[in-house]
């Protein structure tokens, strides 16, 4: 049982991280279709931003709000700059694109920052707490927290605010957001500038467990990336379900099966998913329109 | 006149001939040739892209996976069966196409990024495996490739590897240009557009996505044999989702559907990082930078873009 | 035994009852035209004789042979062709293209000859070629044939979706609104190649909303209302039946239905 | 038509880079014709711990080098490329540097894997090449051109296991990197353990990105008779493994490997590396080396010159390219030549170097020459390295 318990914490640890990379991924591609490679990125900024500016002599609580708003910043530079110009591509070019700027990001943090790993002290210390024979660090509770935070955040933003109304439209069926004066490129803009958010919040938090380094970034895409499409893509909820899904099937895949595998057989079973239910855990059924 | 040269299979062919013949003539030194022998190679892994994504529209983003089938199937083949290798690279054409066979008739049902993630899983598991079974493939660092002897005549150095795969590169565009003018491919590309239109049409959909799979596997499967062999060393890295990507990188960038285009492609991903190195420390950063300008200012690829912009002024 | 036979057909989606047992049958020859408002089920009944959804309850059958949720290219196989109210079209082809993708099945070369370009690949392209040029002059598409199907305006691609369901050499052939979109020397067109078309022994099934048009090259027409069958008959029938006027139609339909007269 | 307009923008654009490369070499050629030195490094990528410093020592090295007049009378230049860990793309800049830039000597090679790539177009070109990767298929079976610099995995293993005998542990937990360094140092103790009367109860292992291992480490905790733990890997690994290693209250001695002797691995560890022992060179505790030792000197140079420099503290990689260079430069100077054959006949006359990671003494048969007395054992007390036994 005490075990069995570990795995669930290490689970829950690891796949709160995913679930938020994933929720950067949703609300991305809800607004614009777009699948952004380079949210893996703004987890990576949000740890080695506070890592540097603390390191600068700035107070953590700052540089992590400072490495945050740079997070956002460059998640609307991406915007402006990179997927705006190219309105009308074809998805597989707008892909290209977000994994060019991926590699861009990368090759600008390794000459800003460094090439080393780094970490944050944790929050609340490392004293671990003991569940049932099981422990779990606090930094782990502050990981799940901040994730619970932001999913319940995000979701009262979309379901109680105009501007998230606006973006749920958006999403919908751009051209009658537009005609009901919707700015779209505004709410487009905002999408990359909270997924930025999101994804910088959480390096800011994983950091002291995981540590960090430039190219973060790329693990943190791919984890994401797969538990938004198990979850069901543009659902929050199966972004969240779908990375704590993968999240614990690590742990026990590592814990019970084979830790050479553990990755395999995630991917076993995210497989299984998509072919019992090819749109994922929360994508609906496809009813062919023609 | 000048589009219908543009539009010819055997233009386009004669086209790459010249090209891979001059080559040598121009290079100022083996190293030239090295670059340029990777580049046919890749060029040849993309192709299989380009009947995959370009013609049927099915992206993968595990193809990698395939051309490490064929790597490590002429690394294994004679070091522990002592079998020839180029018997070895048509033992891992036919594994690869085999295994796109069994496993792409469930993955094929997906689509869109649902088809992405679930090719990405795949070949996640096949790079974990090459990774893993160190006592078949040596582990992570890789393993070596007995040198290749063809008719006594030992197959070393950049000049004698450049023809071997210039020469395999011509015969895969060919057999590319082939399907992409034939029943087939026009059935390919009427699948990418609408499937419900082609299987009304009576193209069984599941069987042809699934021979594009099989040809894009054996592509891939065939140039990672030769790349083994031509380094005499493959790793699981070769594998891997980056390399992955790097491959359907290469077919968007040259121009999806275009079989100069997967050439085109391939060129700029092997030659750029060789062309970046007096940037040093900002090479990636470059690099990054000109795959998103490339695609910002031409979407539909480098190929197409060029190719239209010439017709326009023919016309 | 007739070419195409429904019978209590009917399919549900998410609790909601899309088309509830109908039924109809259609002989060689024959213009059959089904009718009904928006939201009736006039196209998912066609998605579910052609195979793209798979009916929770009924039967379909084919000169007698039951063809019920066989695969869309499974049925084309036996002769079933359609076109698409939202247009189908392979937009990267051009317009000759699309039609010889209809040729498919007719097409005689294997996947290895096609790989190798053996010399029977080509040939077999050039038959393909020759047939579809034919049937784009069929249509009056000739001077298009090599244009890019994505640059083609509404009215055009309709006829070519008819020339490249043509190309099958089907014998049923459904037609989801092949005159929206076309003025009226357009429709006239269409009308003068559905009637060809049935004078060479093909079953047709027609929806379409252009009144005159139905009225004047059906042969029976059924009318549907909220997924059900409510009407079925000869033209004149189903346009004088007080059901159809009072129930379906209303007084919108009334003047529709005059106008229909005139 | 199409692509000739591309395909001769590719090779012109490589004729530029090389243009480029070559003029920029020869702004710094001082009188003479400079003495080139070839390096591929994995600077960017998976790796790049490992090349970064490898690379930033290998340029420092050859500006102080410069500065004092260079080598034969001549200055040196250091042709560096970047391969991001990539075997393909390391074969490449090998042949760039042998076909193009004509180096006599090359110093690199960050990965068993990028090395194992590039060894025959060193052999073939018979230029001599000193690897800076751990795994032993690199010098065995002896390659005529090839020797490395760092320490084999199997004298890590031999280090370690010494220690655990003379503590009397016997049954001891793994839990190894999959990387090719932990996969390889694994592979290397498992085949020499038995010599040491130890046996291994759990085997377990982590993936090089893996962010949590406490799975493993369970599994580690609950199987009783265990006596010590063992951790061969490098990178971020090793560091996660520590923090819940303390995590799960295990209180077993943790032994690491040589994979993570630097500052930052006790850095990144935080108070969790506290009693963690591990094999390591000389480099790490230059300031606690006795005064008549005989690496002082050399140890304390390098770590001075590297740290004022870049302000980063030094780690064992860089020492690998240190001596690598340094053997290359010994080895140019008594050959009195830079043609590859002498240099290659020097290196492997080389007897008695003091270097940072040890003292190298080479033969036809050894073309590493260190032995498990290069290896200090390092306990870590407070933040900081305590030299065990001698």
């Amino acid at each position: 049982m005490a075990e069995f318990l570990q795995l669930v914490f290490s689970g829950l640890t690891v796949g709160a991280v995913y679930a938020l990379v994933a929720l950067g991924f949703t609300l991305i591609y809800n607004a614009s279709d777009v699948i952004n490679f380079a949210q893996g990125d703004f987890v990576m900024i949000g740890g080695m931003g506070t890592v540097f500016l603390a390191a600068a002599g700035i107070a953590l609580p700052l540089a992590a709000l400072m490495a945050i708003v740079g997070a956002v910043i460059v998640g609307l530079l991406l915007h402006r700059l990179a997927i705006e110009p190219a309105r009308g591509a074809s998805p597989v070019a707008l892909i290209m694109i977000t994994i060019g700027a991926s590699i861009f990001i990368k090759g600008i943090a390794q000459v800003v920052f460094d090439k080393q790993f780094h970490s944050l002290p944790a929050f609340s210390g490392d004293t671990p707490i003991q569940v049932g024979g099981a422990t779990i660090l606090p930094q782990s509770l502050w990981v799940m927290g901040v994730a619970l935070g932001l999913f319940v955040a995000l979701y009262l933003f979309l379901e109680k605010t105009l501007l998230g109304k606006a973006l749920l439209a958006t999403a919908a069926n751009r051209l009658a957001a537009r005609l009901v004066g919707v700015n779209v490129t505004i709410i487009l803009a905002l999408a990359f500038g909270v997924s930025a958010a999101i994804g910088a919040i959480a390096g800011v938090v994983v950091t002291p467990i995981t540590l960090t380094r430039y190219d973060v970034g790329t693990m943190f895409a791919l984890k994401g990336f797969a538990a938004a499409m198990v979850g069901g893509m543009g659902n929050p909820l199966g972004a969240v379900v779908g990375g704590l899904l993968i999240g614990l099937l690590e742990a026990f895949g590592a814990g019970y099966i084979s830790s050479t595998y553990k990755d395999a057989v995630a991917f076993v079973v995210i497989l299984l998913v998509l072919f019992f239910l090819p749109r994922g855990l929360f994508g609906g059924r496809s009813v062919e329109r023609v | 006149m000048a589009a219908k040269l543009l539009n010819s299979r055997l233009a386009t062919l004669v086209f790459l001939a010249i090209i891979i013949g001059v080559i040598p003539y121009l290079a100022p030194s083996a190293f030239y040739l090295r670059v340029a022998a990777v580049v046919w190679v890749f060029a040849l892994a993309a192709l299989g892209l380009t009947v995959l994504m370009g013609y049927a529209g099915q992206v993968s983003l595990g193809h990698a996976g395939f051309l490490g089938i064929g790597g490590y199937a002429v690394a294994i083949g004679p070091a522990q069966f002592g079998l020839h290798p180029a018997l070895c690279l048509l033992i891992g054409a036919v594994i690869a196409g085999v295994l796109a066979f069994l496993v792409g008739r469930p993955i094929l049902k997906l689509k869109g990024y649902y088809l992405a993630i679930a090719t990405l899983g795949f070949g996640v598991i096949l790079s974990l495996v090459f990774h893993s079974e160190s006592q078949w493939t040596g582990g992570p660092d890789g393993m070596q490739v007995a040198r290749v002897t063809l008719f006594g005549w030992r197959l070393s150095g950049s000049a004698n590897w450049y023809w071997v795969t210039g020469g395999a590169l011509l015969i895969g565009a060919w057999l590319a240009l082939n399907i992409g003018a034939s029943p087939t491919g026009r059935a390919l590309k009427a699948l990418h557009d609408s499937e419900v239109a082609a299987a009304g049409s009576g193209i069984d959909v599941s069987a042809k996505k699934l021979a594009a799979f099989v040809i894009g596997a054996v592509y891939a499967a065939v140039a990672g044999g030769l790349l083994a062999a031509m380094n005499g060393l493959i790793t699981p890295d070769a594998a891997g989702f980056m390399h992955s990507i790097e491959l359907v990188a290469m077919v968007i960038i040259g121009g999806l559907g275009s079989v100069l285009g997967a050439v085109v492609g391939a060129a700029f991903l092997v030659v750029l990082p060789q062309a970046l190195t007096f940037m040093h420390d900002y090479e990636q950063a470059v690099l990054g930078f000109l795959i998103m300008a490339f695609m910002i200012f031409l979407p539909a690829g480098i190929v197409p873009t060029v190719r239209k912009w010439l017709l326009e002024r023919l016309s | 035994m007739s070419l195409l036979s429904v019978e209590g057909i009917g399919i549900s989606f998410g609790g909601l009852v899309a088309v509830d047992n109908v039924g109809f049958n259609v002989e060689a020859g024959q213009v059959f035209s089904i009718i009904g408002p928006n939201g009736a089920g006039k196209t998912t009944l066609f998605n579910l004789v052609t195979g793209i959804y798979k009916p929770l309850r009924g039967r379909v059958s084919m000169a007698g042979e039951d063809v019920t949720s066989l695969a869309p290219h499974l049925l084309a196989k036996r002769g079933m062709s359609r076109t698409f109210q939202n247009l189908q079209i392979f937009f990267r082809m051009t317009a000759l293209e699309n039609v010889m993708v209809g040729r498919h099945m007719a097409e005689r070369s294997s996947l290895l000859s096609d790989i190798l370009g053996l010399p029977t690949a080509g040939r077999q392209n050039a038959l393909t070629r020759d047939a579809a040029m034919a049937l784009l002059a069929r249509v009056g598409l000739t001077d298009v044939a090599e244009a890019t199907a994505g640059s083609l305006s509404y009215g055009v691609l309709k006829r070519l979706e008819i020339a490249r369901a043509l190309a099958a050499e089907p014998k049923v052939l459904l037609l989801d609104e092949p005159a929206a979109g076309c003025n009226a020397v357009e429709t006239e067109a269409i009308d003068h190649l559905i009637g060809e078309i049935a004078k060479s022994g093909v079953a047709v099934v027609l929806i379409e909303h252009d009144m005159k048009l139905v009225m004047k090259i059906s042969d029976r027409v059924l009318v549907l209302a909220q997924g059900r069958h409510l009407a079925e008959g000869p033209p004149r029938e189903v346009r004088e039946n007080p059901a159809v006027i009072a129930a379906y139609l209303g007084e919108h339909g009334t003047r529709e239905a005059d106008r229909a007269h005139g | 038509m199409r692509t000739s307009v591309t395909g001769r923008w590719a090779l012109r654009a490589v004729a530029l880079a090389a243009a480029i490369s070559t003029s920029l070499g020869s702004s710094f050629a001082l009188a003479a014709d400079p003495v080139k030195i070839g390096s591929v490094v994995s600077a960017t990528g998976p790796a790049a711990f490992l090349g970064d410093p490898e690379a930033k020592t290998l340029k420092l090295y050859v500006e102080e080098l410069n500065k004092k007049g260079g080598l034969l009378g001549r200055p040196v230049e250091l042709v560096l490329y970047d391969d991001g860990g990539d075997a393909n793309k390391a074969k490449t800049f090998a042949t760039r540097l042998v076909e193009d830039d004509k180096v006599v000597a090359m110093v690199g090679g960050t990965t068993t894997g990028t090395t194992m790539a590039m060894i025959p177009v060193f052999e073939d070109a018979k230029v001599p090449f000193i690897s800076l990767a751990g795994a032993i298929e690199i010098i065995e079976p002896v390659r005529e051109f090839v020797f490395k610099t760092p320490h084999t995995d199997k004298t890590a293993c031999q280090k370690i296991f010494e220690d655990m005998k003379a503590k009397g542990f016997t049954k001891i937990g793994m839990i190894s990197g999959t990387d090719g360094f932990g996969k390889s140092m694994r592979a290397q103790c498992l085949k020499v353990i038995g010599d040491y009367g130890i046996t291994v109860l759990v085997d377990e292992n982590y993936g090089a990105s893996d962010s949590d291992m406490t799975p493993q480490l369970n599994k580690i905790k609950n199987t009783a008779g265990i006596q010590a733990v063992l951790n061969p890997g490098f990178g971020q690994g090793p560091a996660i493994v520590t923090r819940n290693y303390a995590q799960l209250g295990i209180t077993l001695p943790l032994y690491e490997s040589h994979g993570v002797a630097s500052k930052s691995y006790v850095d990144l560890a935080g108070p969790a590396a506290d009693g963690v022992r591990l094999p390591a060179p000389a480099l790490l505790v230059a300031d606690k080396l006795a005064a008549d030792d005989r690496q002082k000197a050399v140890v304390m140079e390098y770590k001075t010159i590297y740290e004022k420099a870049t302000g980063q503290p030094v780690s064992t990689f860089g020492g690998y390219a240190f001596d690598g260079m340094q053997l290359m430069v010994k080895a140019i100077e008594t050959a009195k030549s830079t043609d590859p054959q002498k240099i290659r006949d020097a290196l492997e006359n080389t007897k008695d170097y003091v270097g940072v990671t040890g003292i190298y003494t080479m033969s036809a048969k050894d073309h590493l020459g260190l032995g498990t007395d290069s290896f200090r054992l390092l306990l870590i007390k407070g933040g900081d390295w305590v030299i065990e036994g001698k």
